[in-house]
């Protein structure tokens, strides 16, 4: 019942996330989504969950719900960057292939052999829609903050990816990643910093003095 | 064998004797055939004779081998004699493609009068070197495929073997059209080496328009003798291959042969003179066109030896 | 035996890297190349010599810490006879070429000559050796890039480095033909060695066809020719000697040793080798008249000889199913040629040499007059000139007479059923007869331009014969031409052994009596040819006591009654070209340039023409462009946006998936 | 103990060198930790290395094989790297304690630990986490210079290999995923020792799908086509020694986990599939590169393209089951390639451009170095003697074995237009006259100091292509078997 309410509402926050213009909705839409993922992986968890597990859970919620949203929102007002997302592909055609992806995202989960002890297909079927979610946001916005979120929205689809699919690394490795997660995304602020000092744009469109 | 030497040291003298005689005829056909009386009978023996006792002038351009090119010239010609037969005899020199040394001998001969024209510096004289360079290197394959048609047909390599064998029945038989093209190449070859009408006019006096006489502009005195006498033996050397295949009946005697082979050459050098007298000379453009057609009815013998 | 041949390997590289370490002393290094190579020769020579006068092949083998391939080295009779020219020509140029580059500016780059000369030189003799193929190709790698080097040897001229990129391309373009041919036989036998070759029972077509581009392309085949005119001309002259003289055999050499792997020889081998002679024996000697450049008409004349070359074992591959010594002949005279035209055009090369540091120009139609004054050299070239065309008594002579017996007895109709034969027959001797005769005309032109006549430019003025380590080895060629020509009943027996390995594996070799025989025949020319020196010595004599008491004058060149004649109204070598240039001008599209006169009174004007290379211009040149504008579409690809980026990596990835779960 | 210390002691120095003050000292530390790493490696292949199961860190034949060539490539480019940052020197300000410069030590060292840690991670986890850590860790590298292009290119880096990179991981999840199914290998450690030896039971749907993530996830760091498009902007715009590194070290270390996956898919018994799709990403990578090298005009883009190039020869001899020559190739490769960036940051040095019109008469100008040039290309080309010669002929060799023609078609064509278009840049830039006398100055001496480490790898190289020692020969065999999931 709350993992049903959960999976949609992670899935409104995956769609507005398509349509949305604006960067800091962006960021808050990344946000909600970690902290639903969290939810959701405490909630498909089978039995009762050891002290190191919620400690990594809560340290996972903890990075990816406000440390890496609040360094994006600290690059967004020191860079002085406007706040429209200025897409690539319009808001309502992005709106569709949200939708595409959704209906694709839940026939793939039915249609993979699962194995045993794996969670509701929806759960796999909404940390797909994360993901790619992510990679659209990459593929189809031009702010290069844009694309550090939709790096980190892929992310949390893949974070959950591997319990819905009763997969579960060893603690070491999973601290492992989150911290490469974190690593990774605070370089990009870092770069972003850069570039908006450089270039006095943040725009992707226009970094492509590099070509052949 | 003996016997064959001494046949063959005979009609090598009998060239060396005779070939002078050779212009004669012709230019004794060209003046009858304009009406006039035409030079006396042993005029280029004459003409021999005084160029030999003149003295010299070299260009001071000239290297050796404005002086070399004379002597190498009649040297050669004198070599392709001993390997030519006579009257179907074999020659002097015989062996397995001995053809081939006749025509790089010959080569030679025209390498060195080329050169020996080069070497004067002349602009006139390189005129008539490239235009024999380039006609002799038309004529060569045609004289080369037409001798190999004649293997063919008689099934031997050497000059000697050819000529000996070839008959009548060569004529008569299935070769009749290879044959004929092979002859007809043979003349053309004949008039372009030996730079007659219709390639050559060895009687022009305008420089622009000659080939050989151009090339020899500066010699004088005994090498011009040297160059006039090979001349007279490339006339006599390559009239053989011809007269061989115009009468190729061996009458076993071979005082008969030499006889039937002299009045051959004989009507030879009238048909030589006729032509002159009878044909224009070609257009110098269109000289390639005329050494192509050779080349072609030279090759056209395949048709019929190679089945 | 095998000590000999790792001993002068050895020699080749030890006096290389000596040439490149020498420090501080200068003449050291001038002389330790030439004795280098003359040791290595002469190491060499032992095993060949053995090999060619009845020896048994001599084998090597030693293990190799490579995953593929074998150091197994093997001299038969057929890499003996091929090592010859390698053994002959390597010293005479590397004497030669310390006296070349003596007074070259910068004696860093004169020292790497060196080094990439020997081993230019031990690489050639390491292919011949070679019998595996990994250290086939390695040798073969070894050799075409030491060629390179010697070829931008003089790199600060553009036209330098572009021709070594083309060298470069046409030569790696090749081998990569050669890869695939070895990794096909590879893949068919397990193994790479030559001697498991022999087991497969045959070799495929493909194989050959490979062989034939990717030899094809060293040996200068026209079509695949492209490289000799650029890099002969950039190359210095005695590299270009040696290039041109040896190093393109090896690619024959490479597809006689893939002929022989072969169980027997399909007629349209016989035929591709005919196609290839015909095509270029005359395209090159066509191509090699109407040029204005020295060194670039003997890189075409070169092509012309490779022509002569496949025409005689065209002939052999056909003459090789019937009886009667047609493919002997054939092939030994393919074989001589291989020989022969290593001496004489190593000899025309060095004579260009001399000239062009004489005179500081490879352009033919500013030389002239210069017999008198490098006497020398003018007698060398022209030796090795009259050779070249085949001119008896000279040693190109010994082996187009082979050839053309070979064709001669070939259209013969006894015993002989096939009709390949006797057409190819016929088709080699109408093809030799031109290629002979343009090849005397474009001889003729370059000796008598070069040679004879006035100077038409300045320059030629001082011009003087080279200093004695130059002038004896261009002596030393002209001797070798002479005794070739003269001895070559000599060569013919020498020759036969190897003539005799040149067959399919399923035919036991036969007899070598043809080439007995034929060299009686020989003597006959040697014979002959000695009474005509004799006579023309004669002839000579005659002529000075007739003109002993008589007054013997020099004066001007007359000029036909025009007295103004200056040396600029020479014939040049374009104007002696002119005829061709009219009879071939569709083939050879020359574009003629230059202000023409007009109007009544015309003012100064000058006349060009200029023959681009046709395969070069109308084949290569269009398919690089192609390429090179395929090339800038596909660059759209890397615009530069990082999304279109990631998106590739989304496309890859939905392929991919795709893929999988189908 | 010896295998902590060796990713462990470039971390420790690495956090340590942010806080020394004195850039001599730092600069010091990076030569003195290369070195120390390249005896332990040594060390450790001299005392041998028991592969042990169950362990996620350890060392067997393949490991040792790339951890040796990434010792000596970041041995032979410290002096490069220090001689760099004296080359570039920054205000005095970036230059203490926690400045640009510390970080740029750090992050160098700290590239040195996570590129051995990826080496030596035998779990699929552990190696992912490694692999993205080299990514972040190479980021500041290659911004150092912070100029508009160089971080341009971090950008592109950083996002282009991490979304790979989480494509991997998904992939990871989903060989998670194909242990799950059979009760015999559920609950199994991840480590791609146990996968291998238990691949007959996993799910082979999602060995594929995870095979085939795992590919373009780690295919993107490797620098396959089409995920390759970061590579060329990185390589040319990093100082040169981080190029060297990059081309040399990283792109094996990625090249590493698809090998390991692949070895599990052929153990599996659905080999094909996997040697299927290396074989058409090595094919794709290495035509591709072609056509870029053909009209090249920056030489560090160049020899980029080329890496892409010999990954694609690498994928190539993987999927044709040709390990032998493909590590060797490798190995070769890598040391090459190191050879010629270093010495390209030398050219660079010298004419102040990457520009290859700009450059000319090298060999001139420092004899050396334009050697060492022109050596590199023929090297990199596969030309005799040196080693990539031999490797790619045993993969040609392997190729023509398996009757894959097409395959040695693409192969011999692609090799044919690099060499093309390589040598038509090589040539005017090695050879002629120097361009401008005003900004390059002829050396006065034949050979100088940074000609050295580039002459030290090509002489390896060369070595390799006439005489394989016996210790590389049996090294790469083993690790050959490893790969080819014997």
């Amino acid at each position: 019942m709350i993992d049903q309410s959960i999976i949609a509402l992670l899935l409104l926050v995956n769609l507005r996330m398509f349509a949305t213009s604006r960067v800091d909705s962006l960021v808050r839409c990344v946000a909600a989504q970690a902290f639903l993922l969290v939810c959701l992986a405490v909630v498909t968890h089978e039995g009762s969950l050891s002290w190191e597990a919620w400690t990594f859970l809560s340290v996972t919620g903890l990075v990816k719900c406000a440390a890496l949203p609040a360094l994006m929102t600290r690059a967004l007002r020191s860079a002085g960057i406007r706040r429209e997302v200025e897409p690539l592909v319009g808001y309502r055609v992005s709106l569709f292939i949200g939708l595409a992806a959704t209906g694709f995202s839940v026939w793939a989960a039915e249609k993979l052999p699962m194995p045993a002890g794996a969670a509701d297909p929806l759960v796999v079927a909404v940390a797909l829609i994360s993901m790619i979610t992510g990679i659209f946001l990459i593929v189809a916005r031009r702010k290069a903050i844009s694309q550090a979120i939709g790096y980190l929205a892929m992310e949390n689809g893949i974070y959950v990816l591997a319990p819905a699919l009763a997969v579960h690394g060893p603690l070491i490795v999973e601290t492992g990643v989150l911290l490469d997660v974190f690593v990774g995304v605070f370089i990009m602020g870092v770069i972003i910093l850069h570039i908006r000092q450089e270039f006095r744009h943040i725009d992707i469109d226009r970094l492509s003095e590099l070509k052949d | 064998m003996i016997a064959d030497t001494f046949a063959a040291l005979g009609g090598v003298a009998l060239a060396l004797v005779l070939s002078p005689f050779l212009r004669t005829i012709i230019d004794r056909t060209k003046a009858r055939m304009a009406g006039r009386q035409g030079p006396p009978v042993l005029q280029p023996y004459w003409s021999l004779a005084r160029l030999l006792r003149k003295g010299a002038v070299y260009s001071s351009t000239t290297t050796w081998i404005f002086r070399a090119g004379p002597v190498v010239t009649l040297a050669t010609i004198l070599g392709a004699l001993c390997l030519v037969p006579f009257g179907g005899r074999p020659a002097l020199l015989h062996f397995e493609g001995d053809v081939l040394l006749m025509a790089y001998l010959l080569g030679l001969g025209r390498f060195f009068t080329i050169l020996a024209a080069l070497d004067t510096g002349s602009s006139f004289e390189g005129m008539g070197a490239n235009r024999e360079a380039f006609f002799s290197a038309l004529g060569e394959p045609a004289l080369l495929l037409g001798v190999a048609g004649l293997g063919a047909i008689t099934g031997s390599v050497s000059l000697s073997g050819i000529y000996g064998r070839i008959g009548t029945s060569a004529f008569l038989g299935a070769h009749m059209p290879a044959m004929i093209f092979i002859l007809a190449t043979f003349v053309i070859v004949y008039l372009t080496e030996n730079a007659r009408i219709p390639v050559d006019d060895p009687t022009t006096h305008l420089e622009l328009t000659m080939i050989h006489e151009v090339m020899v502009l500066d010699h004088c005195g005994t090498d011009l003798a040297f160059i006039e006498y090979a001349g007279a033996l490339k006339l006599w050397v390559l009239g053989l291959l011809i007269t061989g295949l115009v009468f190729p009946v061996h009458t076993g005697s071979a005082l008969l042969d030499a006889c039937v082979t002299l009045a051959c050459m004989f009507v030879l050098q009238i048909g030589v003179g006729l032509v002159e007298s009878l044909v224009a000379r070609l257009k110098m453009g269109r000289t390639p066109l005329l050494l192509g057609i050779a080349f072609v009815m030279s090759a056209l013998w395949v048709m019929w030896v190679v089945r | 035996m095998a000590f000999f041949l790792l001993m002068s390997l050895l020699a080749y590289l030890l006096s290389g890297a000596g040439a490149l370490l020498k420090g501080r002393h200068p003449a050291w290094g001038a002389r330790i190349v030439p004795f280098g190579s003359l040791a290595a020769s002469l190491f060499a020579l032992v095993p060949v010599v053995y090999v060619l006068a009845g020896g048994s092949p001599v084998d090597f083998r030693a293990s190799w810490s490579l995953p593929v391939g074998s150091f197994h080295l093997h001299l038969d009779q057929l890499s003996a006879w091929f090592a010859l020219p390698v053994l002959l020509v390597s010293p005479i140029v590397s004497f030669y070429g310390a006296g070349y580059l003596r007074h070259h500016d910068r004696p860093l780059e004169t020292d790497a000559c060196g080094f990439f000369l020997q081993l230019l030189a031990g690489g050639m003799l390491f292919v011949l050796l070679a019998s595996d193929g990994l250290l086939f190709l390695f040798a073969w790698e070894i050799m075409s890039i030491a060629a390179f080097f010697l070829v931008v040897f003089e790199h600060g001229d553009d036209d330098v480095r572009r021709a070594g990129w083309v060298y470069l391309v046409a030569t790696h373009l090749g081998t990569a033909f050669l890869f695939a041919m070895f990794v096909l036989l590879g893949g068919m036998c397990g193994s790479f060695d030559f001697a498991d070759f022999e087991g497969l029972g045959g070799v495929p077509d493909v194989v050959f066809i490979l062989a034939v581009i990717g030899f094809g392309a060293k040996a200068g085949f026209f079509g695949l020719h492209v490289w000799l005119p650029e890099a002969h001309p950039a190359a210095p002259s005695h590299v270009s000697g040696l290039m041109s003289g040896v190093m393109i055999k090896t690619g024959i050499y490479g597809l006689l040793r893939v002929m022989v792997l072969a169980n027997d020889w399909p007629a349209w081998w016989g035929w591709t080798f005919i196609g290839i002679g015909v095509i270029s024996g005359v395209g090159g000697v066509i191509y090699a008249l109407v040029q204005h450049d020295f060194k670039r008409l003997l890189a075409y004349s070169s092509v012309e000889n490779i022509g002569i070359i496949c025409l005689g074992i065209g002939v052999g591959v056909f003459g090789i199913g019937s009886a009667g010594p047609v493919a002997r002949l054939a092939m030994a005279g393919a074989l001589l040629h291989v020989l022969n035209h290593a001496v004489f055009k190593t000899g025309l090369f060095l004579g260009a040499g001399a000239v062009i540091q004489a005179v500081g120009t490879r352009d033919l139609d500013i030389l002239g007059g210069l017999q008198k004054r490098m006497p020398v050299t003018g007698l060398s070239f022209l030796v090795a000139s009259a050779a070249i065309c085949g001119l008896p008594p000279l040693n190109g002579f010994v082996s187009e007479f082979l050839i053309y017996l070979a064709s001669y007895w070939s259209v013969l109709p006894q015993g002989f059923p096939s009709v390949n034969l006797r057409v190819g027959g016929f088709v080699v001797i109408s093809s030799l007869a031109l290629i002979g005769g343009l090849a005397a005309m474009c001889f003729t032109k370059v000796y008598g331009t070069v040679f004879l006549g006035e100077p038409r430019s300045a320059r030629v003025a001082g011009a003087a014969d080279p200093e004695p380590c130059m002038a004896v080895p261009l002596r030393i060629v002209a001797a070798l031409c002479v005794a070739f020509g003269l001895g070559g009943s000599v060569l013919m027996l020498l020759v036969s052994p190897a003539a005799a390995r040149i067959h399919p594996l399923a035919l036991a070799a036969s007899d070598t009596t043809p080439l007995r025989d034929a060299a009686l025949f020989y003597l006959n020319v040697t014979f002959a040819v000695c009474a005509l020196a004799a006579v023309a010595y004669g002839l000579v004599r005659l002529r000075g006591r007739l003109l002993s008491g008589r007054a013997v004058r020099t004066g001007p060149t007359w000029g036909c009654g025009y007295p103004y004649g200056t040396p600029r109204m020479q014939y040049t070598a374009s104007s002696f070209a002119q005829p061709l240039v009219v009879a071939f001008r569709s083939f050879l599209r020359t574009e003629l340039g230059g202000d023409w006169p007009s109007g009544y009174l015309p003012g100064p004007s000058d006349f060009r023409t200029h023959t681009p290379g046709l395969f070069m211009h109308r084949v290569y040149m269009p398919v690089f462009a192609a390429f090179s504008w395929a090339a800038g579409w596909m660059r759209r690809i890397q615009h530069g946006g990082t999304h279109a980026y990631v998106f590739y990596i989304l496309l890859a990835l939905a392929a991919v998936l795709f893929w999988s779960l189908l | 103990m010896m295998l902590r210390i060796l990713f462990l002691a470039p971390f420790a120095a690495g956090l340590a060198s942010l806080g020394i003050s004195s850039p001599r000292v730092r600069r010091r530390l990076i030569t003195i930790v290369s070195f120390f790493h390249l005896a332990c490696t040594l060390i450790v292949w001299r005392t041998g290395f028991e592969p042990s199961a169950g362990r996620w860190i350890g060392l067997d034949a393949l490991s040792m094989l790339f951890l040796l060539i990434t010792s000596v490539l970041f041995a032979s480019s410290s002096f490069a790297t220090v001689a760099y940052l004296r080359g570039h020197e920054l205000p005095v300000e970036s230059r203490g304690r926690f400045s640009r410069e510390a970080v740029f030590t750090c992050a160098m060292l700290f590239f040195l630990g996570t590129t051995t840690l990826a080496i030596l991670s035998l779990h699929t986890g552990v190696f992912w986490m490694a692999i993205e850590a080299t990514t972040l860790a190479s980021a500041p590298l290659i911004s150092y210079q912070r100029s508009s292009r160089s971080l341009e290119a971090t950008w592109k880096y950083l996002l282009i290999c991490s979304v790979g990179i989480a494509i991997a991981l998904v992939g990871n999840t989903a060989l998670a995923v194909s242990v799950a199914f059979d009760p015999a290998t559920y609950g199994l450690p991840m480590t791609f020792r146990d996968l291998a030896e238990r691949a007959v039971s996993l799910n082979p749907v999602w060995l594929k799908v995870a095979f085939a993530l795992i590919l373009v996830g780690y295919g993107t760091k490797m620098g396959l086509a089409p995920m390759h498009t970061w590579l060329p902007d990185a390589h040319s715009e990093a100082p040169s020694p981080v190029s060297a590194l990059l081309s040399g070290a990283l792109l094996n270390c990625a090249f590493l986990g698809i090998l390991r996956t692949n070895a599990i898919l052929v153990r599996a018994g659905i080999g094909g599939y996997s040697n299927g799709l290396l074989a058409a990403f090595g094919a794709l990578s290495m035509l591709l590169a072609g056509w870029f090298v053909l009209r090249q005009a920056d030489f560090k883009r160049l020899l980029a393209y080329s890496s892409i190039e010999h990954m694609g020869i690498l994928a190539i001899a993987a999927g044709a089951g040709a390990s032998f020559g493909g590590l060797l190739h490798a190995l070769n490769h890598s040391l090459t390639k190191g050879a010629l960036f270093l010495l390209a940051g030398t050219i660079l040095g010298a004419y102040h451009t990457k520009s290859t019109r700009a450059v000319s008469g090298l060999i001139r100008i420092s004899p050396a170095t334009g050697l060492l040039w022109i050596a590199g290309f023929l090297a990199i080309c596969g030309v005799p003697p040196f080693g990539t010669f031999v490797s790619e002929f045993s993969v040609m060799a392997v190729l023509g074995r398996g009757g894959r023609w097409w395959l040695l078609a693409a192969f011999l064509s692609a090799l044919g237009i690099v060499f093309v278009g390589m040598w038509r840049i090589v040539i005017p830039m090695a050879f002629g006259r120097p361009s401008d006398p005003a900004v390059c100055v002829p050396r006065s001496r034949p050979i100088e100091a940074a000609d050295v480490p580039p002459l030290a790898l090509c002489c390896m190289v060369l070595l390799f292509g006439i005489w394989l020692p016996s210790p590389i020969a049996r090294l790469i065999e083993h690790a050959s078997a490893i790969a080819g999931g014997l």
